[in-house]
């Protein structure tokens, strides 16, 4: 494979979308003759590799090849479950017991703003947006997914946090403890 | 005791907001004490005091414990774990071993570093791909998901988050064992033979005595008895008796302006 | 190239971050030996070519040949991340070399407050909390992204730190010094 061919392999490898043939020409410096006449030849050596080139609306592409599609399904189409950090876990933990809830209540439990979290969590699909609060404030629940990634029939079956609970024998509501919780920790200063 | 302390407006570099906002974020970590220069609050107490101009003895005094539990805590946060002894307490050939330690392992990351930076940028010409996955394969059918997580883990989340902090412990402040007066004396016995600095009065004195000198030479400047005069942060501090004006010298002297102003009482 | 090599070519060119034998072989059905076999077909396979095989953090992935680089950043408008600064590497080195290693350690071991350049590193990737130490402080650690972009299969591949330790003579002279300077001041004390 000669230079150029090489070099236009690497640069579809990288890009996103279709790159059409005049970008190519300019990204390497050369005439869109002799880009056309490399992406023949890189069509040619591609043949018996794991992807392929393709020709997609104005541009070129590479694609993985049409038999590692089952494969590719086993390895990718799966929940991706690495460990939760532990500011999912507290930002898991409150849209679970309290949902739905809305993103400044996470905040103000959490005492920092909860967005990444959040995003990763709902990325993960453990997390969904349910609609507004009445003041337009996002809310959160749990899916179907988070249930069966933890074992849960449903969310009634969610472990009894009183085990953990420094206060147990405080009878107000879960979400007004956590409220005044996260405040003090907010306000503490002596 | 929501006192003028508290309410005490900072604007530093890292930090812009009320006195006792710093102190809440210094607590929760939300501001790390390492960075907060300690000598910007003092100078914005001063300023304070002297726009308000006003000494209130209780203000005062709670700004002088607060600073020093702020100080002792970044000293502390500075400092190695407790198993180390100070430098200072060790026999000289142990100490230039402790000192050889640091060094050399100090010496070791430097040069991993320079590794680590030209590794960086060697490695930068390797660039992967980040590309959506095809429509096919972006969602995951929920028949397939199994359990991987623990629920307690849930509950002790939390658990956690329902725990509130404690307040400040400021038990381990020693009481003061030096009184106003005592210093008072000590620092008039001193301007009757003249100007000192400020070292000299504290030489040797433990920290609550510094504490309570400044709050003397607080009082003597305000009965107009002295005038004090720091020509830059940390610099010394010149101390000079019988003041031909009560001007406000040592305060302004700390400002970052050091344009000296007389305050009327 | 065999299909497997083909397939696994596929399954790299797809996934979004690198993938280690096992997931290999489990999404491939196919026995561990087979795929390490076919992993190293592969790599013979890419020679001359415009991408390259790397393990990286414990798995494979393709990357690009670095002599497309320049190409590539101009196709992608993707330029160069700045380089580390002395603070970030010394303090990147402390957390690859120690971690977990507490924020104030690493203060001690550099002797200055190293706040702003953990937060770099953070807000780069490259490090992140993994909890706190007894005391309270919190703990660092390096980022799968570290190791990904210093191309190390693990922190075990950087070079042993004591390479960087001054010579047994510098050493003795440092020693000297201070000794003599510690007994001087010890004699004018006493």
């Amino acid at each position: 494979m000669t230079g150029l061919a090489r070099l236009i392999e690497a640069l579809l490898f990288l890009a996103p979308e279709p790159v059409p043939v005049d970008e190519l020409a300019d990204a390497l410096q050369a005439s869109e003759e002799d880009v056309t006449e490399a992406l023949g030849e890189l069509r040619h050596g591609l043949g018996g590799r794991g992807v392929v080139l393709r020709e997609v609306g104005e541009g070129f592409a590479l694609a993985s090849h049409p038999d590692a599609e089952e494969a590719a399904r086993r390895l990718l189409a799966r929940p991706r479950t690495p460990s939760l950090t532990p500011a999912q876990a507290e930002t898991l933990s409150i849209v679970a017991y309290l949902q739905p809830v809305s993103r400044p209540e996470v905040a103000r439990i959490r005492g920092v703003a909860s967005e990444s979290a959040a995003a990763a969590l709902t990325d993960r699909g453990l997390i969904e947006e349910s609609g507004r609060s009445q003041f337009g404030a996002v809310l959160y629940r749990t899916t179907p997914l988070f249930l069966k990634l933890f074992g849960l029939k449903s969310v009634d079956d969610l472990p009894d946090p009183s085990a953990w609970d420094p206060s147990p024998e405080d009878e107000a509501a879960l979400r007004d403890r956590l409220l005044r919780a996260g405040e003090e920790r907010a306000q503490n200063a002596g | 005791m929501a006192s003028a302390v508290h309410r005490l407006e900072l604007d530093l570099d890292v930090f812009a907001g009320p006195f006792d906002l710093l102190l809440s974020l210094i607590l929760r970590e939300d501001v790390d004490l390492l960075e907060v220069e300690l000598a910007d609050i003092v100078v914005s107490y001063l300023d304070h005091l002297e726009a308000s101009e006003l000494l209130d003895l209780e203000s005062a005094t709670e700004f002088l414990v607060l600073i020093a539990a702020l100080l002792e805590l970044k000293s502390r946060l500075m400092l190695p774990g407790e198993e180390l002894p100070e430098l200072d307490e060790l026999a000289p050939a142990e100490a230039a071993e402790e000192l050889i330690e640091r060094m050399l392992q100090y010496a070791r990351f430097r040069g991993a570093g320079g590794h680590i930076a030209a590794r960086h940028d060697d490695e930068q010409g390797h660039l992967y791909r980040s590309a959506p996955l095809p429509e096919t394969l972006r969602r995951a059918p929920l028949a397939a998901a199994r359990q991987a997580y623990d629920p307690t883990v849930l509950g002790a989340s939390l658990g956690g988050l329902l725990r509130t902090p404690p307040p400040i412990d400021l038990q381990h402040m020693a009481m003061p064992r030096v009184s106003l007066s005592d210093r008072l004396a000590v620092l008039r016995g001193l301007l009757r033979r003249g100007a000192f600095s400020f070292e000299d009065a504290v030489r040797d004195a433990d920290r609550m005595t510094v504490a309570v000198t400044v709050f003397a030479l607080l009082e003597l400047y305000k009965r107009g008895e002295a005038e004090w005069q720091q020509d830059e942060p940390f610099g010394e501090i010149t101390v000079r008796g019988e003041a031909p004006a009560p001007a406000l010298r040592a305060v302004a002297a700390a400002r970052r302006d050091s344009v000296s102003r007389t305050v009327q009482k």
